[in-house]
């Protein structure tokens, strides 16, 4: 295999700063670039040319599940499989469903969405290059970072970009 | 009639005796090793304890059920005994002694082990029900305390120690001629004892019988001597009056033949048209303390016991003076000297009950307690023969016996030992150490002397006995007994003594030195007596029914002859105002012979719900005289005695009147009635033995917390018992339906369920139910509802199902009170279903509201979302507690032994109806015939205020009970759209207009 | 910041793994759970050691006994009974009276000492099962019992759960025959039944099979 | 309480009274400060009065875990529970509890999608809150039962007696509910703590903590591909626990609503349950708060105005409850129910008056004082104010279950409860858990939300200009 080539990582100090870098190399025709924030920059994505996430499709199909699955338990459990007379009321009394079918509808939203979340970021993942940076530890806490993937054609482009710019602390790191 | 709960078309095989069986091995040996289902179904080694291991094992196997169950044995008979049929219940005819008369029952057993007791519905003073104590003396039969073996001084023996011990005692007293030697009975009215120690008298002419009863009829009897010249007992027919007159007598509840009188008394109060409101009786009680009998009354006037006396003599001389009633001159003139009215109500009473007893005559019914003098009782005689009640609604049949029990016969004993007359005592029974008149000082004197004591406890009287015999219970022994009527019944065993131990009747024979066990003894009395032709077939019918037909009395009918009536008369003292003590039997102990039963013990007094224990009664205005309110002590001294005690401010109660409950404060007793009550003999003398006045009543120091099972008397307004007069409803039969609050139309929100096959519901009848609590303690016997203990009533934690709520109206000295059985109603929209997260209960297709104890995790949820408060929640493992080898052989294996932690409720007997259902099955019936579900309160019930049965069966006693429904009949909290399955009718009371105003 | 610790790069594959291994045990334990944690396997041939080695497969099946002559009861009352000594001796007394194997049964005759037997079929005290209710509606031994005549030590076949009774009281059709085949060990049920189910007794009674909770649990 | 002195001067704006006092106050208003002044709290030496506190907590954990053991052990007569009242301080202490656990996430929640930035500072140690709340309330319903050992069966889960549970009960529904809060509210929590996490990790001095907090922090690198899912992921479960957290104590009225007895049958219970939950979960958070502010010196990042609007939000849900409490007794009278009526007067004149009374002055006059912005302001007021709510909520609880379950229909069978030393070790207990729970969390985790404070900060604003911003004020004076 090729041997792996490295990623470029550097870091603005403001918000802003880093919110113009991004709209140069977006609008250089840039793909393979991310920045690392302490907290969501707003508005960054357009800045990035990002497209809308995908989460609420997930979640929507998971909060369906729900409220049918547990309709049609509590129905099946109550009305079908074992009718008992309970309080002179009928079997499948559906308006002593709502509550239940309501929790569980939550429920599984609940769980769509957190696993959603993490399945989209592609999260653990407990090793990336970018935190070999030098001053990684700023990038949760200070300062806004940039890196270029190795995949980027428009490596080189980039980097004369970012420089101009004046990222501070300029690494290569090994993947 | 009301039938047995599995007696189909061919019921009557049941009842078959255990005659021919006695006496074989097999039938021995099967009551030797008496296993309940262990006979051929219980767990080996831990063997008999199936019953109660059911609840460790409704636990253990719900939540073990993954491991691999132990081992289990199955032991069969070696040799099967006739006619048992594992897990099917049989049933035998017995009696049961008791207060001057004789309850013919049908004891249920199983594989030998008789675990509940019915009514004889053929027998002429149990008819069909039973009283609380008939109840609870299958419990006793299994009281782990009961004396297991013969004692000389406090020293363990063997019978057969015992039976060369008689034997010799018997041999050295014959050659004496039974110098110095005395026998001390009960009130007993057993033929072959009576015929047993007059033939010990044969033997040993010098021998002297004495006889003593606590609860002594002796003046009844003398009351009649007085009136008419000869001693006679008085039988009443209730059912006959239209008005009854009680003085100072709980006749309905405690009092001679109390069932029948109930029965009777129902009978004149029942409706099945409402024009039947005409005809009812009206019941006038003039009494101390509020009694079942007053809380029935529809006329109560609350007086000292001691100004009874006056009251009667007054109401004797008005009827002479103004409605032409005779009286011989010179009683007339002493009751003209000795009448007192206290108070114009009194005199008022007079005026208004003599107008409506002389409009009466011949259907009026005047009776008197038993602890009035013997010159009220003669004056109450002479007045129902002047008003030609005799041979009515009284008839009058010779005593039993002519020995007085009352207490100058103890003094005369005691007078006799300390004379040196009488050296060796005979106590067949009873505990007169404990329970003698204080000033008999029989407790002194039975010291000094050599005595003998048979009973089945070790009581005080054991104690200190220098033998003591432990008898046999009369479920384990032969016997018979003579009802009040005279009709005869033969006592038959249900079980081979327990320990071992032997009836009076064969003590008796034994020290005579007559041969035979007390199987043939009885016997050879009836083959020498009515029997005697074609005696086997007589004695095998006798034995099947119950009762030996034609051995009622036929009645004397006794004419004045009141030579010293007016001398006695004179002589009654008339009440001071000072304070009175009054005496009757405890509710829980009667007169102490229960102290050790749980079921009794617990039971709510039927007036003021005290459980476990005896307080004193004193009225509001008293209360507030003396400063005290419940649970504070008064010291209450009659000279010769003091006793100190908590006071119950009681609603009714006489002022200045102190009601006291013998039996209770033992101190010989076993570990169910240890430090119960207070014992209040000591106030107890001859003199006074009912009730003494001259009595001074103190605030005394302490307080105690009495265990009562209802603590709020006032309905607050609410129609929960609705009850009307006869006039109103004659004017407006929808009287009680106009009671009905405002509510909105009842509709519901869905299609109600269908119960096409039985519809199983109840009546009751709240103009009946005069409270008497029978069934409550029917309802424990039946479902193994276990006993909890003062601790926990006192946390409102009683298991009882079946509860009677008894409510005060008026005002709170002189109240007028009513009763209502309460219990699940079994609600077709049920509240406490819909609650429980795991559907624990349930809706059964006939309309039971199911509680499955094994499915509940114990959410208590149903128990907040009953309107009435009927579930009971195990919050211990109450019945693991109470639990011993014997008590387990009480349980009913048809139902289950509840664990700790689980909810429970009335069931409605549903184990009788899932009997009767299958046993229609196996005749390849479609439904359960007609009333063959009789649920245990309704059965035991005297007056038949509880009707259970299918609704949906026109032919059904209940069905027919509900004809009134329409005007009668009401739902309790109807307006909550639960429809109970439970219709009470309304109280109908027979008010007299001249004494409304009054 | 220097030597802040960095994770090393297999450390990303741990967490799928984690997941499918947490993911699969899960399974497997309700999967097991399911299956050995219920009657069916717990309860099902369940085969205990007699006191006396009685084999069924002799008596009801060679000899062809039917079983009402020991299990006598079972028409009349909710127990089968286990017979009395009696009746073994009844034949016993004059049949292989020398017979080491049936020591203890003369023994419990000659002393009055019950048998030992070691129960198989045992419910939870609080379920009500009633023989006779059973075999009054046409229900045969072999339903619940299983080829008893074919054991020669007696053996649980059903797993005798609530679950199990439901399904026949759902719908008890092809576990209905005559009653004079009650007994019938061989006893197939008709296909023609399992197809229509009928439920009226062979005498005609209609039968309402209780499913509600009262029908077992007093 | 020179320091908080000096804060109520630096909090008006002087500059411009129209303008909100900023977030962040005085030498924390800076990106660097902020997570200095949070991390410190979990990177600094244990503190000595810490562990005190730790094992006073714990001590009390001990208690709840004797109590439950005595419990299970004994059975559930060692309540002073009867024949009657078959529910007193078990469910009392269950609704107490769950009330508490409400704040939380309304905070988090229902002010996010109201888009109050002030909630940054205190969400994280609310929701927190609420976790423990919940799990403190779970026991009470696990133990109240009989049978704690066959609780599994409200489960549907497939079994050999072929049963299912009864889906008309409102305690299945209960179970549902609050199951599911407790659920949501720890992932909802746990999705917010992550990048904090990833600030602690990248701050960690010690291999352990970088590579626990490594762990917890899912390897989160700030990503903006990330943040942009996370935000939309945030959002969502604002969305689901709106709904959810009003359902939750909705359903746990319907337990006495849906009931038949007079003082529960009461179509009020929704939100009058609601209001109080979040009325008492707020007091909790308040009290709380001012300790924690004052213990780790966060007064710059949780400022007076975030506690004053807590405060107002206090006046206005518990004037709601009073609200609730008059409307009460208007429909019991107005129904003309006989039964409605005397559940009522028995309340406020029964043998549980006294219970009553103390509700009452509790829950509606204490916050009033709030009507006063002096009294709003001041710290051991609204401390003292917080404690007074709790207890309050504590009781109205008490009242509605005990006062109604104690003389309903029958007086027959009316008869008065009285806690035994078990009903109260248990309830202590629970706290014991509760505090054991806080102050591990205020230890080890982030006490304050670095990220989401920082991003409500101007500074974080990418078009944001410090002089221009400074020219406008200017341009304002002149």
């Amino acid at each position: 295999m090729p041997e792996p080539k490295p990623t470029l990582v550097c870091y603005f100090d403001t918000p802003a700063d880093l919110f113009h870098a991004c709209e140069k190399l977006r609008d250089t025709g840039i793909k393979h670039f991310d920045a690392h924030t302490p907290f969501p920059v707003h508005g960054l994505e357009k800045a990035m040319g990002l497209k809308p996430t995908k989460l609420p499709w997930i979640v929507l199909a998971c909060g369906t599940t729900g409220l049918f699955g547990a309709t049609l338990m509590q129905w099946w459990m109550s009305g079908v499989d074992y009718p008992i007379n309970i309080s002179g009321k009928p079997a499948a009394a559906f308006q002593a469903f709502v509550p239940l079918s309501f929790e569980v509808t939550i429920l599984l939203s609940a769980f769509g969405c957190f696993f959603g979340l993490w399945g989209l970021t592609k999260l653990p993942k407990f090793y990336d290059p970018v935190m070999k940076h030098p001053s990684w530890h700023r990038a949760t806490d200070d300062k806004f970072f940039v890196s270029i993937e190795p995949a980027e054609p428009k490596f080189e482009e980039a980097r004369k970009i970012l420089e101009s710019l004046g990222a501070h602390e300029m690494v290569e790191v090994e993947p | 009639m009301r039938r047995l709960p599995i007696l189909g078309s061919s019921g009557k095989q049941y009842w078959r005796s255990l005659g021919e069986l006695q006496g074989s091995a097999e039938f021995e040996a099967s009551l030797a090793n008496e296993f309940p289902e262990g006979a051929t179904e219980a767990p080996s080694g831990v063997s008999r304890r199936n019953f109660l291991s059911i609840l460790g094992a409704s636990a253990a196997l719900a939540t073990l059920a993954g491991c691999r169950r132990p081992e289990e044995k199955i032991l069969p008979y070696a040799k099967a005994p006739e006619e048992v049929i594992p897990g099917n219940a049989l049933y035998f005819a017995t009696a049961l002694p008791f207060a001057g008369t004789a309850l013919g029952l049908l004891v249920e057993s199983h594989e030998g082990r008789p675990t509940k007791i019915e009514g004889n519905p053929r027998h002429p003073d149990s008819l069909g029900a039973t009283n609380l104590y008939a109840q609870a003396t299958v419990l006793d039969l299994y009281d782990p305390d009961r004396s297991q073996h013969p004692l000389e001084r406090g020293e363990k023996r063997t019978w057969a120690e015992a039976s060369t011990f008689l034997a010799s005692f018997g041999q050295g007293l014959r050659t004496s001629g039974g110098k110095g030697f005395a026998v001390l009975t009960g009130a007993h009215r057993s033929p072959t004892l009576a015929k047993q120690l007059a033939k010990l008298q044969e033997v040993l002419p010098q021998a002297k019988v004495y006889a003593y009863e606590p609860l002594s009829r002796q003046n009844v009897r003398e009351g009649a001597k007085l009136a008419f010249g000869k001693l006679l007992e008085p039988v009443r027919d209730v059912a006959k009056a239209r008005v009854i007159a009680a003085f100072d007598s709980d006749f309905l509840a405690l009092e001679g033949s109390a069932i029948k009188h109930a029965r009777g008394f129902a009978e004149t109060r029942k409706l099945d048209q409402v024009q039947d409101a005409k005809n009812l009786s009206r019941l006038y009680v003039v009494e101390s303390s509020m009694t079942v009998t007053g809380g029935a009354a529809d006329h109560r006037l609350r007086m000292k016991s001691g100004e009874v006396a006056g009251f009667v003599f007054a109401l004797a001389h008005e009827l002479a003076q103004s409605h032409g009633i005779t009286l011989d001159g010179d009683v007339l003139a002493s009751l003209g000297a000795a009448k007192t009215t206290n108070g114009d109500k009194a005199a008022a009473w007079v005026k208004a009950l003599a107008k409506d007893l002389a409009a009466n005559k011949g259907q009026s019914l005047l009776l008197a307690g038993e602890r009035q003098p013997a010159s009220v009782h003669a004056v109450v005689n002479l007045l129902n023969l002047a008003l030609g009640n005799v041979g009515a609604t009284v008839k009058f049949v010779p005593a039993f016996d002519e020995a007085s029990d009352g207490p100058e016969s103890l003094l005369a004993l005691t007078k006799a030992i300390d004379a040196k007359d009488v050296e060796t005592l005979l106590v067949l029974g009873g505990n007169p150490v404990f329970d003698a008149p204080a000033d008999a000082e029989f407790a002194r004197a039975f010291g000094s002397l050599m005595t003998i004591h048979v009973g089945t406890h070790v009581n005080e009287t054991a104690a200190v006995a220098t033998w003591h015999l432990n008898q046999a219970h009369y479920l384990e022994s032969w016997g018979d007994v003579v009802a009040e009527d005279g009709t005869a019944s033969i006592i038959q065993p249900l079980i081979a003594p327990l320990y071992g131990g032997k009836s009076d009747i064969e003590v008796v024979a034994a020290v005579a030195g007559i041969q035979g066990s007390g199987y043939e003894l009885v016997r050879a009395t009836w083959k020498a007596g009515l029997l005697d032709v074609d005696f086997e077939r007589k004695w095998r019918r006798a034995l099947h029914d119950g009762f030996i037909d034609g051995t009622a009395h036929r009645d004397v009918l006794p004419e004045a002859s009141t030579a010293d009536l007016g001398a006695a008369i004179k002589a009654t003292k008339a009440a001071d105002d000072g304070f009175e003590v009054t005496f009757a039997p405890d509710v829980h102990a009667y007169d102490g012979r229960f102290a050790n039963n749980g079921w009794l013990q617990e039971l709510p007094d039927p007036i003021y719900k005290l459980t476990w224990g005896n307080a004193a009664l004193i009225s509001p205005a008293t209360a507030r005289e003396l400063n005290v309110t419940d649970g504070e002590h008064v010291t209450v001294d009659v000279g010769s005695g003091r006793v100190s005690l908590p006071v119950i401010v009681a609603p009714g109660q006489a002022d200045r009147s102190v009601a006291l409950a013998i039996g209770q404060g033992r101190r010989q007793v076993g570990r169910v009635g240890k430090d119960i009550g207070v014992d209040v003999f000591p106030l107890r003398t001859s003199a006074g033995f009912g009730f003494v006045s001259g009595a001074t009543v103190s605030k005394g120091p302490g307080t105690t917390n009495l265990p009562r099972t209802q603590e709020h008397f006032q309905m607050e307004g609410r129609q929960l018992v609705r009850e009307t007069t006869s006039e109103e409803l004659l004017a407006d039969a929808q009287v009680i339906r106009k009671m009905d609050p405002i509510s909105p139309p009842l509709l519901s929100l869905w299609h109600d369920w269908e119960y096409k096959g039985h519809r199983w519901g109840m009546a009751v009848d709240l103009s009946t139910c005069i409270g008497c609590a029978v069934c409550v303690v029917a309802c424990q016997a039946e479902n193994n509802i276990p006993v909890v203990g003062p601790d926990q009533v006192l946390l409102s934690r009683e298991m009882h199902w079946l509860r009677i709520d008894r409510y005060f109206e008026g005002t709170q000295d002189d109240p007028v009170s009513v009763s209502q059985p309460m219990t699940c109603q079994h609600c077709e929209n049920a509240p406490c279903e819909q609650v429980c997260p795991v559907a624990a209960t349930t809706h059964g297709p006939e309309g039971l509201n199911d509680m499955v104890y094994n499915r509940c995790i114990g959410t208590k949820y149903c128990g907040n979302n009953c309107p009435y408060k009927v579930r009971r929640f195990n919050y211990f493992n109450f019945s693991k507690r109470e639990i011993t080898e014997q008590r387990k052989m009480q349980y009913n294996p048809d139902v289950t032994v509840r664990t700790r932690g689980v909810m429970e409720k009335c069931s409605f007997c549903v184990q009788r109806i899932n009997e009767a259902k299958i046993a229609a099955k196996r005749e390849g019936l479609d439904r359960v015939p007609t009333d063959n579900v009789v649920s245990a309160c309704a059965q035991a019930c005297p007056t038949g205020a509880i009707t259970f049965g299918d609704l949906n069966d026109p032919n059904s006693t209940v069905v027919k009970k509900l004809s009134l429904q329409n005007e009668l009949g009401y739902r309790l909290l109807d307006f909550l759209n639960v429809r109970p399955r439970i219709t009470y009718l309304a109280k109908i009371r027979n008010l007299n207009p001249e004494l409304e105003s009054a | 910041m220097h030597g802040r610790y960095i994770f090393p790069r297999w450390s990303n594959r741990v967490a799928p793994f984690a997941l499918v291994g947490v993911l699969g045990a899960a399974t497997t334990a309700a999967a097991a759970l399911g299956y050995y944690g219920t009657t069916k396997h717990l309860e099902v041939g369940y085969e205990p050691v007699q006191p006396v080695p009685f084999s069924h497969k002799l008596h009801a099946g060679d000899l062809g006994m039917d079983c009402r002559y020991c299990h006598s009861t079972v028409e009349k009352s909710a127990f089968a009974a286990i017979p009395p000594t009696q009746t073994c001796m009844n034949c016993h007394d004059k049949v292989l009276t020398e017979s080491v194997k049936l020591l203890p049964v003369r023994e419990s005759a000659a002393t009055d000492k019950p048998i030992p037997w070691v129960r198989v079929h045992n419910l939870p005290d609080y379920a009500y099962f009633d023989h006779s209710a059973h075999l009054a509606a046409g229900v045969g031994c072999s339903t619940c019992h299983g080829r008893v005549d074919q054991m020669v030590r007696v053996r649980q076949e059903q797993p005798l759960s609530m679950g199990w009774c439901l399904e026949c009281h759902r719908n008890p059709g092809p576990a209905l025959r005559d009653p004079a085949d009650i007994t019938k060990m061989d006893w197939q049920p008709d296909p023609a039944a399992l197809s229509n189910v009928s439920f009226t007794a062979k005498n005609g009674r209609e039968l309402q099979p209780p499913q509600h909770c009262s029908g077992c649990h007093r | 309480m020179s320091a908080a002195s000096a804060q109520y001067a630096i909090d008006i704006d002087e500059r411009d009274p129209s303008k909100r006092a900023p977030l962040v106050l005085g030498q924390d208003a800076s990106f660097p400060a902020v997570t200095d002044r949070v991390a410190k709290i979990v990177e600094e030496k244990t503190p000595r009065t810490w562990l005190l506190f730790l094992a006073l907590a714990v001590s009390l954990a001990l208690v709840l875990a004797g109590s439950l053991a005595k419990l299970v052990w004994d059975g559930l007569g060692l309540w002073g529970l009867n024949n009657g009242v078959f529910w007193a301080w078990d469910i009392t202490g269950f609704v107490f509890w769950i009330g508490i656990g409400h704040a939380g996430t309304l905070i988090s929640a229902i002010l996010f999608l109201l888009r109050q930035k002030w909630r940054t500072s205190i969400n994280r140690a609310a929701e927190a809150m609420t976790i423990f709340a919940v799990l403190a309330a779970l026991i009470y319903p696990t133990f109240h039962v009989g049978r704690v050992w066959l609780l599994y069966w409200v489960f549907p889960l497939p079994n050999q007696m072929s049963m299912w549970p009864n889906f008309k009960s409102p305690l299945l529904w209960d179970v549902f509910a609050v199951s599911t809060y407790a659920t949501v509210s720890v992932l909802f929590w746990f999705v917010g703590l992550v990048p904090d996490f990833a600030t602690l990790r990248d701050r960690a001095k010690t291999k352990t903590r970088a590579i626990v907090y490594g762990i917890l922090s899912l390897g989160w690198r700030g990503s903006h591909r990330h943040w942009l899912t996370y935000e939309k992921a945030y959002l969502i479960f604002a969305g689901l626990s709106t709904p959810l957290v009003l359902s939750v104590h909705t359903i746990v009225s319907f337990d006495f609503a849906t009931s038949i007895i007079p003082g529960w049958h009461t179509t009020i219970f929704p939100p009058y349950f609601v209001a109080g939950a979040v009325f008492s979960g707020f007091a909790m958070v308040v009290t709380l708060m001012v300790i924690c502010r004052k213990a780790f010196g966060l007064e710059n990042l949780l400022t007076i105005r975030h506690l004053e609007n807590m405060n107002k939000i206090i006046l206005a849900t518990g004037s709601m409850v009073g609200y609730a409490y008059g409307m009460e007794f208007f429909i019991a009278w107005y129904s003309g129910n006989e039964y409605e009526r005397f559940a009522f007067i028995n309340r406020a004149f029964g043998p549980y008056a006294w219970a009553y009374w103390s509700m009452i002055s509790c829950n509606v006059l204490a916050p009033q004082l709030f009507w006063f912005k002096k009294l709003r302001r001041s710290i051991p007021v609204m401390f003292a104010v917080g404690i007074f709510v709790n207890i309050g909520m504590w009781f109205e609880r008490f009242v509605i279950i005990v006062t109604s379950l104690h003389r309903d229909y029958l007086p027959s069978s009316w008869s008065y409860f009285r806690p035994s030393i078990w009903d109260i070790s248990l309830f202590v207990g629970t706290f014991g858990l509760f505090f054991t729970l806080f102050l591990l969390f205020v230890r080890f985790f982030p006490v304050i939300a670095i990220a989401e404070v920082k991003g409500v900060m101007p500074e974080a604003d990418p078009h944001h200009h410090p002089e221009a911003d400074h020219a406008a004020t200017e341009a304002a004076h002149a």
